[in-house]
């Protein structure tokens, strides 16, 4: 009952507010605020609660649900959704908090989207029905395009047009993917867990493959399928760009490791050139691009882009550390673009601006401000003793060591790290130092609440970067389930050639024959 | 009597609603084609229930007038307000649904 | 040595950095206590690492799972932690940086005097002093990498320190992104030495390595990769050819900073990384790589540091040469001298760069020679502080000329070209440090009167660690390099690069010839030097404009800079912009996506049509629809 | 022919030239009368299959309450005179209507005679001799199917608030536009 109270005590909340509308604003705002920070502190029972040890769904539920159609609500958490569900939880109230004063029309309406939303995404990443999961799915489009189309900026119906087009463009193959699971799944209608033990794979598995990924692949999202994610950052109000950022893209990724590689191992294997191609690309296009955006919002979203495709790297690599990795770049990700999002929209509301051009020397007038901004630029590049380095490490590291793909790949990855510190730090030059003109000299620095909204991120960040084992541990278990099966079933899908690799065949001396011809000419 | 000629002559009533529907303007009489399409389908179902020996046939026949009934209830209302906004209730002039 | 020690050593810095970094805003205006903490937080250190030399006396290591704190990154097939490994490398390396460190903390206590970001500043070097015992004290060489990134962090931080300066922002994303370039080096090179040895342990990968046990990734040269890759990533940090061009520009942050960061510290991290590594450089034969990367580097900015006029670019590019000098001494194998050179350069360099903060000090931040001269008048300590250390690092006797020696010689047997260079570099180098001491301090004052009205020596606070910092660039290199190849500092570090000798032992060949010859050789070549600038600048000035085209060529420095610029970072920048964004992203993939909504909504207008409303043409076409389907269902199936 | 089959052939063909009468009638009054014999046709029609409640319902609730809503609302809108739209657009769809008509029937008439044939079950099905009383349904209506009983109700309720909604809009304007309508006439 644990994970349904996470999942729906949400919901409760929409309907209070609903019910209790014409309360005024501070109610509704400490109606959802305690409603978030509640589901939070439940879901902390996951964390205690998660037996590390073992490769069970846990606090697995199973319930009919309609068995005409053979639907079941079965919902269950493993090492790797778990994070997903406590980022969510996290960043939920971290939201609430930041929207505090920013929300001028429709109060009710944003935080009962905003609520809506959670239970939406963290019954993505608990369903383990394939039904169940798809509803969840959509169903999170619904409060999203509020969020954006009611709260964002100018152009703010064309960008919910084409994100939620985008969207269904792919949940409509993934649909067709699950009907077609369905009907090789015999008597276990929907379910999901039946169909990681099913042996021999599945008809047209390559196709399925496909409908999956290119739904997950949008999401994601991956090259070059990004181009509504500037568009839905852009306009989207802060808070709907920090959930877009911190968790929705992760929905994509999530799809990826939970269906993609262990449903269809081979197939994966087939596409992984393909794939890591893309991903590869992504990491250095993204990172370009967002090196000549002017617009913060712009810049960090296509900075998003660069670093989504290291995860989906990592994922593919076939390698503990590689999707360990992977999984964990997903929290980093959610809580330093979060972070930035947040950061950014802190700005926004006092200069009302997102051009770089505009500001400058804004270090000096809001010196804290500046600190966090920094720090978390450091998380968003990788540096050492922060979280995003940890993950980038051991995407890059498994990438390496895997063989799943050439290594060509992995040093073009590389230099995403290098093309980061390019754009963020050049941002961060033209946006916190020189002389601040009087605009920006008078712009007030973060209050106590944006504080409170900054401070538990950035604890994260730090700590994930110090002392990431509690997370490593957690999901370690369940990430050796996917290499398992990818790696058994993926065997034979393997062994391309590689120029690197085929150094094997050049004659060179070794250390040792070189000291032992050296000792015979010696005597 | 068999079950068959009852059917034809449900078909055959159904049909002259439709057919009412088709030519017809008047968006009453086309509502009473609608009536007399429901009843042809109470016909077929009282005859194959019987031919069935089963009731369940008949306990049909009372949700469909229920049904019917408010059906009606509210299309005339429907067809009163219209009238109410355009002094008519000819369909060819009720065109608002034009793409 | 207990491992309690070595995190009191660690943590008290970090310790300092969160006490100034978290509540500067209480310490503020409260310079002394700001300034206090952050020095004896250093201090604390520097005691810890005097306890710790006196440990490790005899080779007494700490290492291995002794000094494991806890596990960092883990997971099924791979452990990196958190470890220390205490040698007498890094020892030295210890007193290095908290000795010069805690000086240079002193010295800054004065020298930042009245700054707005005064305990930022200190959190800054705090924190800079934390993240380079972070990079020597680790028993991996991922911590290494943390804290090889640390550094570049904190020296990015400190070369913006004052942000609100164009020029000194620049240089400080320039560096850290030069840097990041090396690291990309380095990073590559952990993954190939992990996917070789499964692990990125110190003691673990040697031991395999000597026994050639691991994995070849890349067929036989796996370690030549390895090797190359690291070097890299020194090259990045350790401003060498082609990375080196951040350095100079560096010299736009706080003096004090570029002492203890550009000169006496973090530069000097990449030839510890290969002294560190000697094993692996031994056995992949691509220490010679190293050798010519640094005596070119050596040749090459020492011809630039002929030509410049801005005092702290000269010391710059001299230790961007110097630099180079500790390369080649590693690179040929000489692990033991390139240390020892790492060490005097320390001091030397660090003393020159205070006394030059010290000049500018008085100079009201004038760092144009051309506008000083017969400054020795005036400020006595500095000027003598100041030649001291010139002479050290260029005329024979004091610390420099010792441990450089020992590296030309050991460069003389492993290639004279080599030597020959490095000999050359040596008479420019004791030109180029001679015109600078001659014309700074001697000769006639060209002083503006303004500023000569109130030129001044400067505070005891600043000057007495530039006092203490003399005595060690005068004496340290007699102490404890007398006997070249057999003297105190080897047998300090003797055990340390024993197994790297061992493996290139007839590899580099023992240096042949008599060391004193060496000797005689070198010390005529500075003095000559010596003799050259006091001959061409003693009297005059050097000229404003440059004169010939290849004294214009060099003083704009060879226009590396500017080519950098042409061809790599406009390119990009445009390709990005026009091409990446503006057409692929916004014309191609958008143009597609809205390409197709467009086609859609075509369409759509067109079905449109058929919609004529009423209501009765719906219908027909419905009962269309179903006559043709029954008829189907009835007559076809 | 035994009774059952002449009262058959009579009150199916009364039903169905009732049912081609109101599509006949120009005048919508006329239409709704014959709509009305129609009814009272299937009424005898169902009495002949035993179900004697449906039949009584048949005449209450179709031919009493329902029609009796249509002739309201004719008279209200004084559309008794004619059809309004009947001269201008009759034979737009007639030759099509007809012929979908036809084809429509004969499909169903053949579903009557072959399709049902094949199937067994309702072949192979004994007639009900006799009746089916309203015991029988009421005990039907109030056990298997007590919940869709109850929402039916729940929709006559909300076709009378719907109703009420539709109709209570701009009240005083409705009234004197009828007023108006009729004084026109």
């Amino acid at each position: 009952m644990l994970l349904s109270t996470v999942i729906f005590l949400p919901l409760l909340g929409v309907v209070a507010i609903a019910l209790l509308r014409g309360m005024g604003a501070s109610a509704i705002k400490g109606i959802a605020m305690g409603v978030a920070v509640l589901t939070f502190l439940i879901s902390l029972g996951l964390y205690t609660g998660f037996d590390a040890t073992t490769t069970e769904m846990q606090f697995a539920e199973s319930r009919a649900w309609i068995p005409q159609l053979g639907t079941r609500y079965d919902i269950g958490i493993d090492g790797i959704s778990l994070w997903l569900v406590l980022l969510t939880t996290f960043l939920t109230p971290v939201c609430i908090l930041a929207a505090w004063n920013s929300v001028e029309k429709g109060l009710s309406g944003f935080m009962m989207s905003l609520l809506a939303l959670e239970t939406g995404m963290l019954g993505v990443f608990c369903a383990m029905d394939l039904f169940l999961f798809f509803v969840f799915w959509e169903s999170m489009l619904i409060p999203m395009y509020f969020l954006i189309g009611i709260w964002g900026g100018e152009r703010r119906v064309y960008a919910t047009i084409k994100f939620v087009l985008y969207t269904m463009a792919g949940s409509a193959l993934m649909l067709v993917g699950i009907l077609a699971l369905y009907f090789q799944n015999g008597d276990n209608g929907f379910a999901l867990l039946p169909l990681y033990e099913r042996v021999g794979g599945f008809t047209h598995a390559n196709l399925l493959f496909m409908a999956f990924f290119i739904a997950f692949a949008i999401k994601v999202p991956l090259f070059p399928f990004h181009t509504w994610l500037p568009d839905a950052h852009v306009e989207a109000p802060t808070v709907g760009s920090v959930i877009l950022a911190g968790v929705l893209l992760k929905m994509g990724t999530y799809g990826i490791v939970r269906f993609c590689l262990p449903l269809f191992p081979e197939a994966a294997a087939t596409y992984t050139p393909l794939i890591v191609t893309l991903a590869v690309v992504g990491i250095i296009y993204g990172a370009l691009v967002a090196m000549v955006q002017p617009d913060l919002k712009k810049l960090v979203a296509y900075s998003s882009v660069s670093h989504l495709g290291f995860v989906v790297l990592g994922l593919f690599t076939q390698h503990h550390a590689g999707i360990q990795g992977g999984v964990l770049q997903m929290i980093n990700h959610g809580l330093s673009t979060g972070a930035l999002f947040l950061l950014v929209g802190m700005i926004y509301e006092r200069r009302h601006s997102r051009m770089i051009v505009d500001f400058g020397g804004v270090a000096k007038s809001m010196p804290i401000f500046a600190t966090v901004f920094m720090i978390t630029t450091l998380s968003s590049i990788g540096l050492p003793g922060l979280n995003g380095f940890v993950g980038e490490f051991m995407i890059l590291l498994g990438s390496f060591h895997s063989g799943a793909f050439s290594k060509v790949y992995v040093v073009l990855a590389a230099t995403g790290v290098i093309l980061a510190a390019v754009y963020m730090l050049w941002m961060f030059q033209r946006v916190m130092f020189g002389t601040p003109d009087k605009t920006n000299a008078a712009l007030p620095d973060l209050n106590a609440r944006e504080l409170a909204v900054l401070l538990p991120v950035m604890l994260f960040i730090v700590w994930i970067g110090v002392y990431p084992k509690p997370f490593l541990n957690r999901m370690e278990k369940s990430v050796g389930v996917v290499v398992t099966k990818v790696r058994q079933e993926a065997a034979p899908a393997m062994g391309h050639t590689d120029f690197l690799d085929n150094l094997d065949d050049i004659e060179r001396p070794t250390a040792t024959d070189v000291q032992h011809q050296k000792e015979a000419e010696r005597k | 009597m068999g079950l068959e000629y009852y059917l034809m002559l449900s078909a055959l009533l159904f049909t002259t609603g439709v057919v009412g529907v088709l030519v017809r303007r008047n968006a009453i009489i086309i509502f009473m084609c609608i009536e007399l399409m429901l009843n042809a389908a109470n016909l077929a179902f009282v005859a194959i229930s019987r031919s069935l020996g089963q009731t369940e046939g008949q306990v049909f026949v009372f949700f469909v007038m229920t049904v019917a009934a408010a059906e009606v209830a509210i299309g005339l209302a429907i067809i009163v307000s219209v009238f109410k906004h355009r002094q008519t209730i000819n369909v060819d002039e009720v065109n608002s649904l034009k793409g | 040595m207990s491992r309690t020690l070595v995190i009191v050593l660690l943590i008290s810095p970090l310790f300092g950095f969160l006490i100034n970094g978290l509540f500067g805003k209480f310490l503020k205006g409260n310079e002394k206590l700001s300034g206090g903490i952050g020095a004896l937080a250093v201090l604390v250190s520097f005691i810890c690492a005097i306890v710790a030399f006196a440990g490790v006396q005899g080779g007494a290591v700490l290492e291995g799972e002794s000094g494991v704190l806890y596990e960092w990154i883990a997971g099924e097939g791979f452990t990196f932690n958190i470890g220390f490994h205490v040698d007498a490398l890094t020892t030295v390396m210890l007193l290095v940086i908290t000795g010069v460190g805690f000086l240079i903390h002193v010295y800054s206590i004065g020298y930042m005097h009245g700054d707005a970001g005064y305990t930022r500043y200190f959190a800054y070097l705090n924190l800079f002093v934390f993240a380079m015992l972070v990079l020597v004290l680790g028993n991996n060489y991922l911590m290494m990498f943390v804290g090889w990134e640390g550094v570049g962090l904190c020296s990015y931080l400190l070369i913006g320190f004052w942000y609100e300066k164009q020029s000194a922002t620049d240089a400080g994303k320039k560096a850290f992104i030069v840097n990041r370039i090396g690291d990309f080096g380095f990073l590559l090179g952990m993954f190939t030495l992990f996917a070789a040895f499964g692990s990125l342990d110190f003691a673990a990968i040697f031991g395999a390595a000597e026994a050639n046990d691991f994995q070849q990734v890349f067929g036989g040269i796996t370690l030549v990769i390895a090797t190359l890759l690291l070097f890299v990533g020194a090259v990045g940090k350790s401003a060498q050819i082609p990375l080196y061009v951040w350095l100079p520009d560096a010299m736009e942050g706080p003096t004090p900073v570029s002492a203890l960061i550009h000169a006496a510290t973090m530069v000097t991290a990449g030839v510890y990384m290969i002294a560190r590594s000697a094993v692996l450089y031994e056995l992949a034969h691509t220490g010679e790589v190293v050798a010519w990367i640094g005596v070119l580097t050596a040749f090459f900015a020492a011809t630039i540091a002929i030509t410049q006029n801005d005092i702290k670019r000269i010391l710059a590019y001299s230790t961007v040469s110097q630099l180079g000098y500790m390369f080649v001494g590693v690179g040929v194998g000489a692990y033991a001298s390139g240390i020892f050179h790492l060490m005097t350069h320390a001091f030397f360099k660090g003393l020159m760069f205070l006394a030059a903060g010290s000049v500018m000090h008085a100079m009201a931040n004038e760092l144009d020679m051309r506008k000083m001269g017969g400054l020795k008048a005036k400020m006595p300590i500095t000027h003598w502080t100041f030649f001291i250390g010139a002479f050290a690092m260029a005329g024979p006797f004091l610390s420099g000329f010792w441990s450089k020696d020992e590296i030309l010689h050991s460069a003389w047997g492993s290639n004279p070209a080599i030597y020959v260079i490095g000999l050359i570099t040596a008479f420019l180098t004791a030109f180029y440090m001679f015109r600078l001491i001659f014309v700074t301090f001697y000769g006639q004052s060209r002083v503006e009167s303004d500023v000569a009205a109130h030129l001044h020596e400067s505070p005891p606070v600043m000057w007495v660690p530039l006092a203490i910092l003399a005595i060690p660039s005068a004496i340290i290199g007699l102490l404890l390099g007398w006997g070249g190849h057999d003297s105190a500092f080897h047998h300090f570090t003797d055990n340390v690069f024993k197994a790297a000798k061992e493996i290139g032992s007839g590899g580099h060949g023992e240096a042949s010839g008599s060391m004193v010859l060496f000797m005689i050789i070198s010390g005529i070549v500075g003095l000559v030097g010596i003799g050259a600038a006091w001959m061409r600048y003693s009297k005059r000035t050097p000229s404003a404009q440059p004169g010939t085209a290849l004294h214009k060529l060099v003083a704009n420095k060879y226009y590396i800079d500017e080519i950098y610029t042409a061809v790599f970072v406009q390119p990009i920048k445009n390709v990005s912009h026009y091409l990446l964004w503006r057409i692929v992203d916004t014309g191609i993939i958008d143009g597609i996506v809205n390409g197709v909504a467009g086609a859609i909504r075509i369409v759509g207008g067109t079905l449109r049509r058929l919609q004529t409303g009423v209501v009765q043409a719906y219908i027909v076409s419905m009962v269309v629809g179903i006559v043709i389907f029954l008829a189907y269902y009835l007559f076809m199936l | 022919m035994n009774p059952e089959q002449v009262l058959f052939f009579v009150f199916g063909l009364i039903a169905l030239a009732g049912a081609i009468s109101v599509i006949s009638f120009r005048h919508p009054i006329y239409s709704a009368l014959a709509l009305i014999i129609t009814f009272f046709a299937q009424a005898g029609l169902f009495v002949l299959l035993g179900a004697h409640f449906v039949a009584a319902a048949q005449v209450i609730v179709y031919a009493g309450a329902i029609m009796v809503l249509f002739l309201f609302v004719i008279m209200l809108l004084n559309l008794g005179r004619r059809d309004p739209g009947s001269a201008a657009g009759r034979g737009k769809w007639k030759g099509i209507a007809v012929i979908l008509g036809i084809l429509f029937a004969a499909e169903g008439i053949y579903i009557a005679v072959n399709a049902l044939s094949d199937n067994t079950a309702v072949a192979s099905a004994q007639p009900a001799a006799e009746s089916v009383t309203t015991y029988d349904i009421g005990t039907l209506l109030f056990s298997k199917y007590l919940l869709p009983f109850e929402v039916t109700s729940l929709i006559l309720l909300a076709a009378l608030i719907g109703v009420i909604v539709l109709v209570k809009r701009e009240r005083p304007r409705t009234i004197s536009r009828i007023r108006i309508s009729i004084t026109r006439d």
